[in-house]
């Protein structure tokens, strides 16, 4: 029972870090790594999920899911930096430049 | 079956309009005129069936509930016989108006759908099905307004549009309301909402609504702003918009919901006739003084317009049998006067490019029929005898008097006054010596000139014949009475 | 059905009766010779343009004497009133329109009250034969309100205070032959309709004693007027209008008592006859003077002196005994009011009197003007002066035959004969008025206090214009963009740490309700 | 074998497989592949939904697992409608593409690719609408995500680009929200399954918590107002057929599965008020949207901001819902024909203005004066799909405002009849402002291009559709009544 919270304890903490860089970090590589901390995050909940019941065996249905979030994840990484990295090739810029005090945004 | 034809008819006139293109003119125009012709015999023989007391109706299934029906009542089909009538006369003036000018198709095919909105507006059996049309009506005149493109038009066409769609979504609410509470109401004489007449706070909302609703096509004031603005449009849609179908709808609709929805007696016991009744005097009065004060010539017709719908409001909101079926027939009365008038300040501006009062002055010895045709209506409109104007007046008045409103008769009379007060003018400006020579040919072309000539006629003839079996007085009357438990006058 | 539906032509029914002969008569002499005298006098280029609205003018100003019914009347009214428009306005001036103007306002509104009134009697007597309209009303609860329209309207139509401007304006620039129709038919049309329409003894007294005043006051106020003001055709129209109040006065006496309606009702035909003719008479007078030259000129002014002296009432003339019929019915009836008005009533002949004298004078001071031959116009104006001298003598002996035996008596000749002659007095007095006075010496345009109600209404309107256009300016000015301020809303809301933020927030809102 | 019984499989694995051959076949041929593909998947769908309304929903094992280990495919009335909605779209759009991405357009970037992410993007979202498993609509979404974000900037340019990125990443934060949701929802329930969590599921702060995360993730998905930020750039700068699909059927994909977790799968006052707050978001969404497209100069940003708003009707159904069945049935049928007639409508407006912009060489509305004098069945269908916008009689747009007013009006919350009616005006206010100016008399020399007669005819068939739709309204109120919200509900049909 304490593993599962001590595994649930990190993945919220790596969730809530994620999540604080997806939204204020503005370099988008910065993004897309945040992105996968609130994956791995969330992972380690479904991880720790598979090893709450001890007197059953582990959980197989959490564990597939990991595998599939991952998998999902990988992909989602790739696009975007392929995006980012296209985007970085088309304008020169790093970030969203969406803010209203840079004055860019259209 | 039958009931649907009077709409499908001049709808699928429309379409053919559209898909026969701009450059076959000759097939457009034989296309719809047969459409005129064939809708004018069928109304004829509905009027003939409904006079003998058979009722042809019909309905299909449309939401969860509720039916689509249409019916070819007395009342209804009289708005019908008047959009269908004059759909054929205007249609021989717009061909002759609209000669040399562009879009043809896109104009009468939007001119024909028009035509089958105010069918179903007409015909239609519930108040979902008028709501039906009635917005459709709004959609297929808005091309028609702005049909020129220019700015001004556009400009008016937005007005129209946004009174139009504000005055649709009151009566959706309305309508969809008394659903609710209601369920299928179908128009029953003397009201069809017996089973929830106790729920009065909710039926007065719902009448407020429907009246916003109707009122903004029956530009009863202070929802008049978009008449004057969409005389910016071709003549033959400001006939249509003024005289035919779209104003005409506005107070069918009211015509409708008093009568045939709530009913003279509960529209009273609920004290909503009072007030809708003071509001179209008001109408009446502020229309017909503000059109005193208008230079350009479309633009006092259109106050003209708002003063005489009122007529309509007001007799209807008496909930008096002689005054209600006096509203009933002005609306075909005043449809005549007005189509005579809007022709004739199309006529003068497509053939001079006179488009106010003060430029007038000459035009009589210019045009002598048209103007000739022109004073006819605009002394009908003030209510001289034997004139059709008076008749409804007089109706009206009687009505007035008859159901303990003194008030509203003196209205009537001071709108006539008025009516003198503006229309003559036109008249005097145009009698006066002016810059415009007698004409050495045709005063206008022939196509302009008959249908003006022939509804001037009308007005006469109509005048003379008011009472005669199938006039529109005695039309009314039939219709009217079982709105009020069988009264004979 | 009722009788009361419109039933388009088939409701106009035309009959003659006994009310309706002389009206029958006199209209159709008086529409008959001044159609002819316009014919004479106008010139030919323009007698289409005139005739196009004499035509019907005449023939509603004729068949309104013989309609039966309560459409029909209104329908001869109206022919009547409103082509005289274009008589009016012949002379296509500016003072002739705007009198044009003003003359068809004020139709246009009696012709509204007409027909309100006649609409509240259909519908009470629930039919539209004229004689059981005024029987009807009589009873019904809506008696006040239909006898207060039709007074107003008839009021109109006959000139009385306040309206006592309408006449003048309509005589002034019509053209000799039709204003003398005018002068002569039209405003007795009021007086047939007060026959026609008023019901006879069935309101209160005080309706009675205030229509009266009204008459009396009308009789005396537009005689001063009409000494002041400029022309010989208005001051036959003030004239006019000072004779019709006290026509009202015998309306007013009819009102009240049944007894006295007979009386009062022969006064009114008597003054119908004897005004119509005489006032035609001199309208035409004024133009044949105008005509001739020398001799002829002054044979003329001097034969003037006889229609003249039937409007003063002097002895052996038809407005003698129109006079003295009304007197008759006046004094019929009993109280401070009648009495005061019988005992006032001679003296509005010391104001007719100062207007003849006005009118000759103005008259004689007319140029001539001699290019037409003046052969027919003098034909026409001789039937009128015969007519004028001859009618008294036709008097129908069943209306008040007192009225002709007391024209042969001596004290009643006195009766007659010493407001003239206070009259003259007064303008013989009047050579040896200060400057002052005669300064007042055509004050008064024709149309009095309805040519400033004209003139307020035109200044009203200019400032409602103006007020209007430079309310439309400022209204567009101040109306305040809010476009930009919600394009920047939007803009920073979907930026991307913001919008990021605010669905965290959501998120958080979300949970914080499902755990609670 | 019964086949109607393969029909969800069929409906997931025709797509896919026309998406992996269209791949292979190379661009020419694979236009051909996509519309084959397409006219496939439509019979289908119609099939599926012909079956729904004579047997009721039915459940599909897919590899014959079952749940809770495998997982299911779940038919309803509901999900064959939107699966012939997008069938329909889909199949218009195919047509569409094969005119707007030219085959002998060499230098267009990544056009080759359309076909297969589209047929693939299809796929995914068949299979959306059918899971019954709410993992796997994490996976579905994901997959309609990373297809729409590649399909968004499929153009190449910077602005497409920036819109992918801003897309692509607010799909993370909402499949990141949404997996942290089934997380605590599988850590308090242990099951997966829509129809098992409906029948097990207890109060639990843990559960509540995973479901408001999940649909705080799905509100994202479906850029419901404040979530909306990313999508009028990303519809706005996709290619037309692709900002098409986007508006029209990707956000009714997430949408459906909140109506479903809403209605079905959790108890009435679940999560107390949370149905208030879509509400309320709709309502603001229905106006902050509309005022925003009207304030719009470029015509795919006023047509992408009317999707924001149009999104705002589809979630007053949650409040109604807590109104009794009758008003549930009211609602639920009008927010299914609403989601028709939108997906319609939208479509068509949004090719439309494709063509317009192509024959115009730019996008901006000021600009586009005259359009109905050189494209009057083009300009013509604009009207019309702003009809049905508008939510005017006669259209499909109209039922669905008729069936809500009348679900407000009957639950006695009239102030969402008030917003109904104020979103359609406001919508009338846009779509005018556009027309206005199509209908202006302006000449214009209109550029010609290949597939001209597609590319107007196309929209206008669309809009008809959307209008149509007002005579179809009883089938689709059948559907209605097969679907799992209505029959759970114990409302007999």
């Amino acid at each position: 029972m304490s593993t599962y919270l001590v595994y649930t304890a990190g993945g919220v903490l790596l969730y809530a870090l994620g999540t604080y860089g997806l939204l204020a970090k503005r370099h988008l590589i910065h993004k897309v790594i945040s992105a996968n901390f609130m994956g791995s995050g969330v992972f380690l909940i479904l991880i720790g999920l598979g090893n709450r019941s001890p007197e059953g065996g582990p959980d197989p249905v959490p564990q597939a899911m990991v595998l599939t979030g991952i998998v999902v994840t990988v992909a989602l990484t790739a696009l975007g930096l392929a995006i980012v990295k296209r985007y970085y090739t088309a304008t020169g810029l790093d970030n969203l430049d969406d803010e209203p005090s840079a004055g860019g945004d259209r | 079956m039958t009931a649907w034809l009077p709409m499908l008819i001049p709808a699928i006139a429309g379409i053919a309009t559209f898909a026969l293109g701009e450059s076959r003119g000759r097939a457009r125009n034989a296309v719809n005129l047969t459409a005129a012709a064939m809708s004018m015999a069928l109304v004829a023989r509905l009027v003939v069936h409904a006079y003998n007391g058979t009722v042809v109706a019909s309905t299909i299934p449309m939401l969860p509930g509720l039916e689509l029906g249409m019916s070819a009542d007395l009342l209804g089909l009289l708005f019908a016989a008047v959009a269908t009538v004059l759909w054929g006369v205007t249609l021989v003036y717009a061909i002759g108006y609209m000669d040399h000018a562009a879009d043809r198709a896109r104009f009468f095919g939007f001119f024909a759908l028009c035509i089958a909105a105010a069918n179903g507006v007409a015909l239609a059996d519930d108040p979902l099905s008028l709501f039906i049309f009635y917005e459709i009506l709004s959609l297929t005149t808005y091309p028609l307004v702005v049909h020129t493109g220019t700015p001004e038009a556009l400009a008016a066409g937005r007005k129209y549009l946004f009174y139009a769609l504000g005055g649709g979504a009151a009566l959706l609410v309305g309508v969809a309301w008394l659903a609710t509470i209601a369920g299928q109401t179908p128009f029953t004489p003397g009201g069809a909402l017996t089973t929830v007449s106790g729920r009065t706070a909710e039926l007065r909302v719902i009448f407020a609504l429907m009246v916003a609703g109707f009122g903004v096509k029956a530009a009863l004031m202070p929802l008049h702003g978009w008449l004057p603005g969409a005389m910016v449009a071709p003549a033959p849609v400001s006939s249509l918009l003024h005289a035919v179908a779209v104003v005409k709808a506005g107070v069918f609709g009211i015509i409708r919901l008093v009568n045939e929805l709530y009913g003279p007696d509960l529209a009273t016991s609920l004290g909503v006739a009072t007030p809708l009744a003071i509001l179209a005097a008001v109408s009446i009065i502020v229309a017909s003084v503000i059109a005193l004060r208008q230079d350009d010539f479309k633009r006092r017709l259109a106050y003209s317009t708002i003063a005489q719908l009122s007529y309509i409001t007001l007799g209807t909101a008496l909930c008096s049998p002689l005054a209600a079926a006096g509203a009933l027939a002005h609306l075909a009365h005043h449809a005549v006067m007005k189509i005579t008038m809007f022709f004739t300040a199309g006529s003068v501006y497509e053939t001079l490019h006179v488009k106010k009062v003060s430029q007038m002055p000459g035009l009589a010895r210019r045009m002598p029929l048209t103007m000739a045709s022109f004073a006819v209506a605009a002394f009908a409109l003030a209510g001289i005898p034997p004139l059709v104007g008076f008749a409804s007046k007089w109706m009206l008045g009687v009505g007035s008097t008859q159901g303990g409103s003194v008030w509203a008769l003196l209205v009537y009379v001071s709108s006539g006054a008025l009516a003198l007060g503006y229309m003559v003018p036109i008249l005097t400006s145009a009698l006066r010596e002016g810059d415009h020579a007698p004409a050495r040919g045709a005063e206008s072309d022939p196509r302009m000139l008959w249908p003006i000539v022939t509804v001037g006629v009308l007005t006469v003839v109509l005048g003379l014949t008011a009472g005669l079996p199938g006039s529109p007085v005695h039309w009314a009357m039939t219709a009217i009475a079982p709105s009020f438990g069988g009264w004979t006058p | 059905m009722t009788p009361i539906l419109p039933a388009g032509i088939r409701s106009l029914t035309f009959s003659l009766d006994e009310t309706g002969t002389p009206f029958l008569i006199l209209f159709a002499f008086l529409w008959t010779i001044s159609a002819l005298y316009a014919f004479a006098t106008t010139p030919a280029g323009e007698r289409a343009r005139l005739f196009a609205y004499f035509v019907p003018s005449a023939l509603g100003g004729v068949t309104v004497a013989l309609a039966g019914d309560a459409i029909s009347f209104y329908l001869c009214f109206a022919l009547m009133a409103i082509p005289a428009w274009g008589l009016i306005t012949h002379a296509r001036t500016a003072e002739a329109r705007r009198a044009g103007t003003i003359y068809l306002t004020l139709t246009a509104i009696g012709e509204a009250l007409l027909l309100a009134a006649l609409v509240i009697m259909a519908v009470e007597a629930d039919s539209l034969a004229l004689p059981v309209l005024a029987e009807a009303i009589g009873t019904s609860p809506l008696r006040d309100i239909t006898v207060a329209l039709l007074l107003a309207s008839i009021g109109l139509k006959i000139g009385t205070l306040p309206a006592s401007g309408v006449l003048p304006l309509s005589y002034t620039y019509t053209p000799a032959g039709a204003a003398s129709a005018l002068a002569g038919a039209s405003a007795k049309v009021g007086a047939l309709a007060m026959l026609r329409l008023l019901p006879a003894g069935v309101m209160p007294e005080e309706w009675s004693y205030a229509v009266m005043a009204l008459g009396m006051a009308t009789a005396f106020l537009a005689a001063i007027l009409g000494t002041l003001t400029t022309t010989p055709r208005a001051v036959l129209g003030y004239s006019s209008a000072s004779q019709m109040g006290l026509i009202l006065v015998a309306a007013g006496v009819s009102l009240t008592s049944a007894e006295a309606a007979p009386l009062a009702y022969g006064a009114i035909v008597a003054f119908s006859l004897h005004h119509g003719l005489a006032k035609s008479a001199l309208v035409l007078g004024d133009d044949v003077v105008s005509r001739l030259t020398g001799r002829a000129r002054t044979a003329a002014l001097a034969a003037l002196a006889l229609p003249a002296l039937a409007l003063v009432g002097a002895p052996l003339t038809s407005g003698f005994v129109a006079k003295y019929a009304l007197k008759d019915a006046v004094h019929a009836l009993h109280g401070t009011v009648p009495e005061a008005v019988y005992a006032l009533l001679p003296w509005t002949a010391i104001g007719t009197a100062a207007l003849m004298l006005r009118y000759f004078v103005l008259t004689r001071e007319r140029t001539a003007e001699t290019h037409v031959s003046p052969r027919v116009p003098v034909a026409l104006w001789s039937l009128v002066l015969a007519a004028v001298a001859l009618v008294v003598w036709m008097w129908p002996a069943h209306w008040n035959v007192h009225a002709i035996e007391s024209a042969l008596s001596l004290s009643s000749m006195w009766t007659a004969l010493w407001p003239g002659l206070i009259a003259v007095a007064g303008w013989m007095a009047l050579r040896y008025a200060p400057r002052g006075a005669r300064r007042l010496n055509g004050i008064v345009p024709p149309g009095d206090v309805l040519l400033g109600l004209a003139a307020a209404v035109r200044a009203a309107d200019r400032w409602l214009a103006g007020r209007s256009r430079s309310g439309g300016v400022t209204a567009r000015g101040e109306r305040a963009d809010i476009a930009p301020a919600l394009r920047a809303t939007e803009r920073s809301a979907v930026a991307w740490t913001a919008a990021s933020t605010l669905f965290v927030l959501l998120v958080l809102l979300l949970v914080a309700l499902s755990t609670r | 074998m019964n086949v109607l019984a393969q029909l969800p499989g069929l409906l997931v694995v025709v797509p896919l497989a026309g998406a992996a051959i269209s791949f292979v076949a190379g661009r020419r041929r694979a236009p051909h592949v996509a519309l084959a593909t397409a006219l496939t998947v439509l019979a289908l769908a119609v099939a599926l939904a012909v079956h729904v309304l004579d047997d009721g929903p039915f459940r599909y094992q897919v590899g014959g697992w079952g749940a809770p280990l495998g997982i299911d495919l779940v038919a309803d009335g509901a999900a064959a409608l939107f699966l012939v909605l997008t069938a329909i779209v889909g199949l218009v759009v195919t047509l569409y593409a094969t005119a707007y991405f030219r085959t002998d357009d060499e230098t267009a970037y990544g056009h080759g690719l359309f076909w297969t992410l589209w047929l693939f993007m299809w796929t995914s979202l068949n299979a959306l609408f059918l899971t019954g498993d709410v993992f796997n609509v994490y996976v579905c979404l994901e997959l309609v995500g990373i297809s729409a974000v590649t399909l968004v900037t499929i153009g190449g340019g910077a602005e497409a680009l920036r819109a992918g990125a801003r897309y692509l990443f607010a799909s993370m934060l909402g499949a990141m929200t949404y997996l942290l949701g089934v997380a605590l929802l599988y850590a308090a329930t242990g099951q997966l399954d829509m129809d098992v969590l409906r029948t097990t599921l207890v109060a639990d702060t843990t559960a509540a918590t995973g479901l408001a995360l999940m649909i705080a993730a799905l509100v994202l998905k479906t850029a419901l107002v404040p979530a909306h930020f990313w999508l009028p750039a990303a519809h706005g700068s996709a290619p037309s057929p692709v900002s098409a699909v986007l508006s029209s059927l990707v956000v009714k994909g997430s949408y459906f599965v909140i109506l479903r977790l809403m209605l079905d799968v959790m108890p009435a006052d679940y999560l107390p008020g949370v149905e208030i707050v879509l509400g309320v978001l709709g309502s603001a969404a229905i106006v902050w949207g509309s005022v925003q497209a009207l304030l719009q100069t470029r015509i795919k940003q006023l047509v992408a901001y009317s999707t924001v708003a149009q999104i705002g009707y589809l979630f007053l159904v949650f409040p109604l819902a807590r109104h009794g069945a009758d008003v549930l049935t009211l609602a639920l049928t009008g927010v299914l024909v609403h989601a028709l007639s939108h997906g319609l409508a939208k479509a068509g407006l949004f090719l439309g203005a494709g063509s317009l912009m192509t024959r115009f060489g730019h996008d901006r509305i000021a600009d586009m004066g005259g359009a109905v004098r050189s494209a009057p069945a083009l300009t013509f269908g604009v009207a019309l799909a702003g009809v049905t916008m508008m939510g005017l009689p006669p259209s499909g747009g109209f039922g669905a405002k008729w069936l809500l007013v009348s679900a407000a009006l009957a639950s006695g919350e009239w102030w969402w009849a008030a917003v109904l009616v104020t979103g359609g005006l406001l919508a009338a206010a846009y779509m005018f402002r556009l027309l206005s100016v199509l209908l202006k008399d302006t000449p214009t020399e209109l550029h010609a291009s290949k597939g001209d007669a597609r590319t107007e005819w196309l929209p206008l068939a669309l809009a008809l559709g959307a209008v149509l739709l007002v005579l179809a309204i009883p089938l689709v109120s059948n559907l209605a009544a097969a679907s799992n919200v209505l029959i759970h509900a114990g409302v007999t049909p």
